[in-house]
C-alpha cells in the first residue's frame, strides 16, 4: 500500500449554476422566497425592506461580500436592517451600491451604516458616505469583536464578525421603536464595546471563482482563530471533543470581556455554514456548561448558522454582555427572513 | 497620450487576466483569495467602457488622457469592490488629477508626477507606510527609482523602466515582511513567507505601463 | 505524477465529545437553549413541549432516529409538536421512549402519531401504540412522500421525508385550535396526500459510529433519489447545474402529484445538512423558475436546513398542493426552536 | 436450562459485538450501517440485566428459561431500536412462549418450536416471506433444516448445527437477491450483489447458540 498524503484537497461540490450567476440567483431566490418581507434591487446588488422606506424612521444598511448568507439580506425586515448590500463573494460591495442603498431606505431621519471591519468594507463605505455627504446624515458604526485578532499596531485591527448579527438586531429593534440617529447609533457602539466573539474550523470553504480551498486542514486538524472569508486563522491545533474547543473560544472572550461571576450573557453559538445543527447544539452544550462553571449566566441565546463561510464547518461563539435595555431590544419583534420572533 | 493611457489600460487588462488566478492563489495564502478575480472585474469593466466609445473626447489630448483615467478610476471604485477597489481607484483617481495639474511637463516628469499622487492617494486612505506588506511596497520603490532615472536625466521610456523594475523587485521583497496592514495582517507571524498579492498586482501595473510605452508591447 | 483515485472518503470531522454522548448532549443543548419551549426527558430521550400536557387538546407525537435536525425536537412547542423521540443516531426510537412520551403529552384529547414510512420507525410506534392501548386514544400517519422510492409490492414503500415537516406544523396549528383527533388525522393525512418530495446529495454524511461516509462519490457526482438516512440512491449522475438537478427533482414531483398550470402549492427547498444557505437559495430560484414555467404558483415557501442527514451536502423539495384550509393552518402561530411565527 | 440460554445469550453477544464493524459494513452497503451497533447496544444491555443477576428464579429451570428469554426480547425491544430490534424482540419473546408451551419435550423439539415461534413472529410484524432479502432468509432455511434433522432422529446438537449451517448459507444466499422488505428495498436493483445484514446476524446468533451448546463454546 502507498503512503497517500493526508491534506485531501475536497472538490468543490455546489448547486449553483454559472460562478459569475451565484450571488444574484441567491438574491432572486431570497426576493422570490420572501415577498412579504424583502424587495431585490437587482442591479445594485441590494436587499431592500419591503414597503420601505420608512419616513422618519433611521434606516439601516449593512452589507458586505457574499459567502455569510443569512447575512445580510436575511436580515433585512421589521426591527432589524433597511438594506443590505451584496457584494461579490468574500468581496466587499462597491461604493455604488451602497450608495444606492441609502438613498433607497433614508426616511429622513438619517441612515446608519453598519460596517464589518475589513480594510475593504470600511474604505468602500467610507467613499459611498462621501457620495451623500450633504444631502443624507450618515453615521456609522465598525463592528470589531473577534478576539481572534490582535488589536494593535500590527494589524488592521479586530474582524468584525458574530458579534454583528446581534448589533444588527438591537440597533434595528432600537430603530424601529423611533429612536434618534444618534441613539441608536449609540446602542450599536454599546452592543459593539459588549460583545466579542471567535472562531475554528474544521474544514475550509471553497470560493467558488477559485475552486479549491482556501486552505487545506489534515485530517486531524482545526483551524483556530478563523475569520468568515477563509482567511487561515491564528494557530493551528489538533482536533478535539468539543468541550475543549469551546474552551478555547470562550476563555479568551471571558477574559477579553472581562466577564465576572453573576454577569449576563446573551450567548450566540453559530454555525460556520457546513457544521449541521446537531453539532451546533452539543457545542452550545459544551459553552453552556462552560459559562455556569464560572457563574455567568445566560440571559438569552441564539443557536444556528447565521453568519457563515461558504460550506466551512466549524462554528463560533460570540458573548454580548447584557443589560436590561440590550434585552428589551433583542426581544423586541423582528420580522426578517431569517430572524423572526413576536410577529 | 490619451491613446497612450488607453494602450496601457488595455494592456493591464489583459496582463491581469492572465494572471488573475496567480494573483488570487496569492491572496488565498495570506488573504480570501478573491484579488484576482477582483482586479480582473475592474479592468474588465475599464475595457468595456473603452470598447462602448462613450468618453468624451476635446481638442485637447491632456484632457482627454486626464478623463480617461479618471474614468478608469471610478470604474475601478464601482466594480472592484475589497481592500483594491478603492485602493487603486482613488489611485487612478489622484494620478487622472496629477496629470492635468502637470499641465505640459516631460512625460516623464508626468508620469512621476502621477506615480507620486497615485502613493499619496493609497497610503492616505489606506492609512499604511512602506514595508506593511502592501501594495505600497511595489510602488513606493517604483516611485523612488523613476524619480531617480528622471533626476539623472533618463527618457521617458527608461523612467517607466525603471518603475516597473523597481515595483517587481519590491513585490519580490515583500515575502519576508509580515503584514500590518488589510487582511494578511491578521495572520500576524503566518503572514511572512508570502508576497502580498497587492504589490504584485501593482508590478504588474507598472510593467504593463513600461511595455505599452515600450518598442514591443508584447514584451 | 501519480494518478490518485478519484473518490475521497472525507474524514470525520465533527463537533462531538464521546460519540455515545451525541444524542444526549444535543438534547440538552436544545433544552439549555430554549428553555422556553421545551423541556427534555434526558432518561427517555425525548423532548417535549414546556408547560405540556396541554388539557383537552389532541396531543401530536413524532420520533425518528437523530442526525436530521431540526427535526423532530427543533419543531415541538406551541402549534406544533407536543413531543419528539430521538432516537440514535439513523436508528429509529425504542417503543419505551414512545410510550413515554405519548403518557407525558396527553390531555385527554387522544394522542397522534406522526410516524415516517420507515420499517424500524413504523414497527416501534406499533408496539408503543400496543402499550398504551386501552389507556390512551392513539391514531397514527404514516408520511410517505419520496418519489425516488416506487410504491410497489417490491419496496417497503415510499419513505417519509421532507412533507414529515410540513404536516407536523399543518396538524400542530388545527391541533392548537382544537381539533378533535379526528379532525387532526384527517388534516395529517390530507397533508401526506398532498405533498411529494424528493432529493439528492452531494457528499455522504459519515454516521459517527461508523466514522466513514455511507457511499463514496466521486468528484464530478452526485446521488439522486436520496433519503435522509446516508442510504445511497436510485442513480449516479454527473454534477450539472443545479438548474437540471432542480428539474430532476421537481419534475417526479409534478407528474406523482399531478400538479397542473394554476395550481398553488407550498415550496419547499431543504439543505441536507452541509449545504449553507446561499446554496439554498441559488436552488429555490432554480425551483421557482422551473413552477413558473408550468404555470404553477408558488403560495407559500420555506427554505432551509429542516431535515437533514447529518454533515450531507445536498437538497431536497417538497411540494405540497394547498388550499385555503392549509394555507390557514400553515400561517397559524407557530413558537418552536426551528419554527416561528405570528407570536 | 437456563444456564444453557444465559450461555448462549452472552456468547451471542460477545459474537455480535465482534462482528459489530461488520454487520454495519454490510448495512451501509444497501441500508444505513447502524446494524451492527444498534444489534451490540441491544445484546449489550442483556448481558448487563444478566450481570445485575436480577431475573427472578423458581424451582422451575423451564420457567427460569423463559422468564430469561423473555427479559432477553423485552431489553431487545427496548434498546435496539430500526427495524431489527421490534422483529429480534418480537422473535425472542414468541420463541418464549413456545418454549413454555412445549413443556418437557425433548432439547431438539423444543428449539424447532421456539425457532418456529421466532420465524412466525418477524414474519407477522414484519410481512416478510423467504426470499425477500431479510434475516428470515437465513432463519426459515435454518427452521428447515433443524426440522428434517430432528425428525431424522438427529440428537439436540445436530438440529442445532443443522440450524446454524443452514442459516449461515442461507445468510450468504441472500447475495444476489433482490431486496424487498425493509431499508434496502429502497435500492431497487442496487440491492443485488450485497448479503443481508440481518441475515448475518440471524446467522450469528444461530451459530453461537450451537456453539455454546456444543462441546467447544469458544469454536
Ligand atoms: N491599508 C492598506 N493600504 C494599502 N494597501 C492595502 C491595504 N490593505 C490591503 N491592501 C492591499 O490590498 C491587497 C488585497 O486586495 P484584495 O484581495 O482585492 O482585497 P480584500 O483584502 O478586501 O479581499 C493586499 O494584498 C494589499 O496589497
Ligand atoms: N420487513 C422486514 N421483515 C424482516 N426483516 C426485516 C424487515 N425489514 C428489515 N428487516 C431486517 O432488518 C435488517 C436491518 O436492521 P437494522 O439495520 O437494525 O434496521 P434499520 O433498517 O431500521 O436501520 C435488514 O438487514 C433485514 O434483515
Ligand atoms: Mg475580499
Ligand atoms: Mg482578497
Ligand atoms: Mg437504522
Ligand atoms: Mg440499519
Amino acid at each position: 500500500m502507498e503512503t497517500v498524503i493526508d491534506r485531501k484537497v475536497h472538490a468543490m461540490k455546489k448547486l449553483i449554476n454559472r460562478v459569475e450567476d451565484i450571488v444574484p440567483e441567491a438574491l432572486q431566490g431570497l426576493g422570490a422566497a420572501h415577498p412579504d418581507v424583502v424587495k431585490i434591487d437587482l442591479p445594485n446588488s441590494n436587499v431592500l425592506r419591503a414597503g420601505g422606506p420608512k419616513a422618519g424612521k433611521v434606516a439601516l444598511v449593512s452589507g458586505g461580500g457574499s459567502g455569510h448568507e443569512p447575512l445580510h439580506g436575511g436580515f433585512v425586515g421589521l426591527g432589524m436592517l433597511d438594506a443590505a448590500c451584496a457584494g461579490a463573494i468574500f468581496t466587499s460591495p462597491v461604493p455604488d451600491q451602497m450608495e444606492a442603498a441609502t438613498r433607497a431606505v433614508d426616511g429622513g431621519a438619517g441612515v446608519l451604516h453598519i460596517v464589518k471591519n475589513y480594510t475593504g468594507d470600511v474604505l468602500n463605505f467610507q467613499l459611498a458616505a462621501e457620495l451623500v455627504a450633504g444631502e443624507i446624515e450618515v453615521a456609522t458604526v465598525v463592528t470589531n469583536d473577534d478576539v481572534a485578532v490582535q488589536d494593535s499596531l500590527y494589524t488592521a485591527g479586530r474582524r468584525g464578525v458574530g458579534g454583528t448579527v446581534l448589533l444588527e438586531k438591537i440597533a434595528g429593534a432600537h430603530a424601529e421603536a423611533g429612536g434618534s440617529l444618534a441613539d441608536v447609533t449609540a446602542t450599536a457602539v454599546k452592543v459593539n464595546a459588549n460583545a466579542r466573539s471567535m472562531g475554528l474550523a474544521l474544514t475550509s470553504g471553497i470560493v467558488p471563482a477559485a475552486g479549491t480551498p482556501n486552505f487545506d486542514l489534515g485530517d486531524d486538524e482545526v483551524e483556530v482563530g478563523i475569520g468568515i472569508h477563509g482567511e487561515p486563522g491564528r494557530r493551528r491545533e489538533k482536533l478535539a471533543p468539543v468541550s475543549d474547543l469551546a474552551e478555547w473560544l470562550v476563555g479568551p472572550i471571558v477574559d477579553d470581556l472581562a466577564l465576572k461571576r453573576g454577569d449576563s450573557v446573551l450567548a450566540f453559538v453559530n454555525g460556520m455554514g457546513g457544521t449541521p445543527l446537531i453539532e451546533l447544539y452539543v457545542a452550545y452544550n459544551s459553552v453552556a456548561t462552560i459559562l455556569s462553571g464560572k457563574g455567568i449566566s445566560i440571559g438569552r441565546s441564539l443557536v444556528g448558522s447565521y453568519i457563515t463561510s461558504l460550506e466551512m464547518a466549524g462554528f463560533s461563539v460570540t458573548l454580548l454582555r447584557l443589560d436590561d435595555d440590550l434585552v428589551r431590544w433583542w426581544d423586541a419583534p423582528v420580522h426578517t427572513a431569517a430572524l423572526r420572533w413576536a410577529v | 497620450m490619451r491613446r497612450a493611457i488607453e494602450a496601457w489600460l488595455r494592456l493591464a487588462a489583459g496582463r491581469i487576466h492572465e494572471h488573475a488566478p496567480e494573483l488570487s492563489a496569492l491572496d488565498a495564502a495570506i488573504g480570501d483569495g478573491d484579488h484576482g478575480t477582483n482586479l480582473d472585474r475592474g479592468f474588465g469593466a475599464i475595457v468595456a467602457t473603452l470598447d462602448e466609445g462613450t468618453i468624451p473626447t476635446t481638442d485637447s489630448d491632456l484632457d482627454d488622457a486626464v478623463v480617461t483615467l479618471r474614468t478608469a478610476g471610478k470604474r475601478l471604485i464601482s466594480t472592484v469592490g475589497g481592500a483594491a477597489g478603492p485602493l487603486y481607484g482613488t489611485a487612478f483617481l489622484r494620478a487622472s488629477a496629477a496629470l492635468a495639474a502637470a499641465g505640459d511637463a516631460a512625460p516623464g516628469a508626468k508620469f512621476v508626477a502621477a506615480l507620486d499622487a497615485a502613493v499619496g492617494g493609497i497610503s492616505g486612505l489606506g492609512k499604511a507606510t512602506a514595508g506593511e506588506k502592501t501594495m505600497l511596497d511595489a510602488l513606493i520603490p517604483a516611485l523612488d527609482a523613476a524619480r531617480s532615472a528622471l533626476a539623472a536625466g533618463a527618457e521617458s521610456g527608461a523612467v517607466l523602466g525603471a518603475a516597473a523594475d523597481a515595483a517587481a523587485a519590491g513585490a519580490a521583497a515583500t515575502i519576508p515582511l509580515l503584514a500590518t496592514k488589510g487582511r494578511a495582517s491578521y495572520l500576524g507571524e503566518r503572514s511572512i513567507g508570502h508576497q502580498d498579492p497587492g504589490a504584485t498586482s501593482a508590478a504588474l501595473l507598472l510593467r504593463a505601463l513600461a511595455d505599452a510605452a515600450g518598442p514591443d508591447p508584447a514584451g
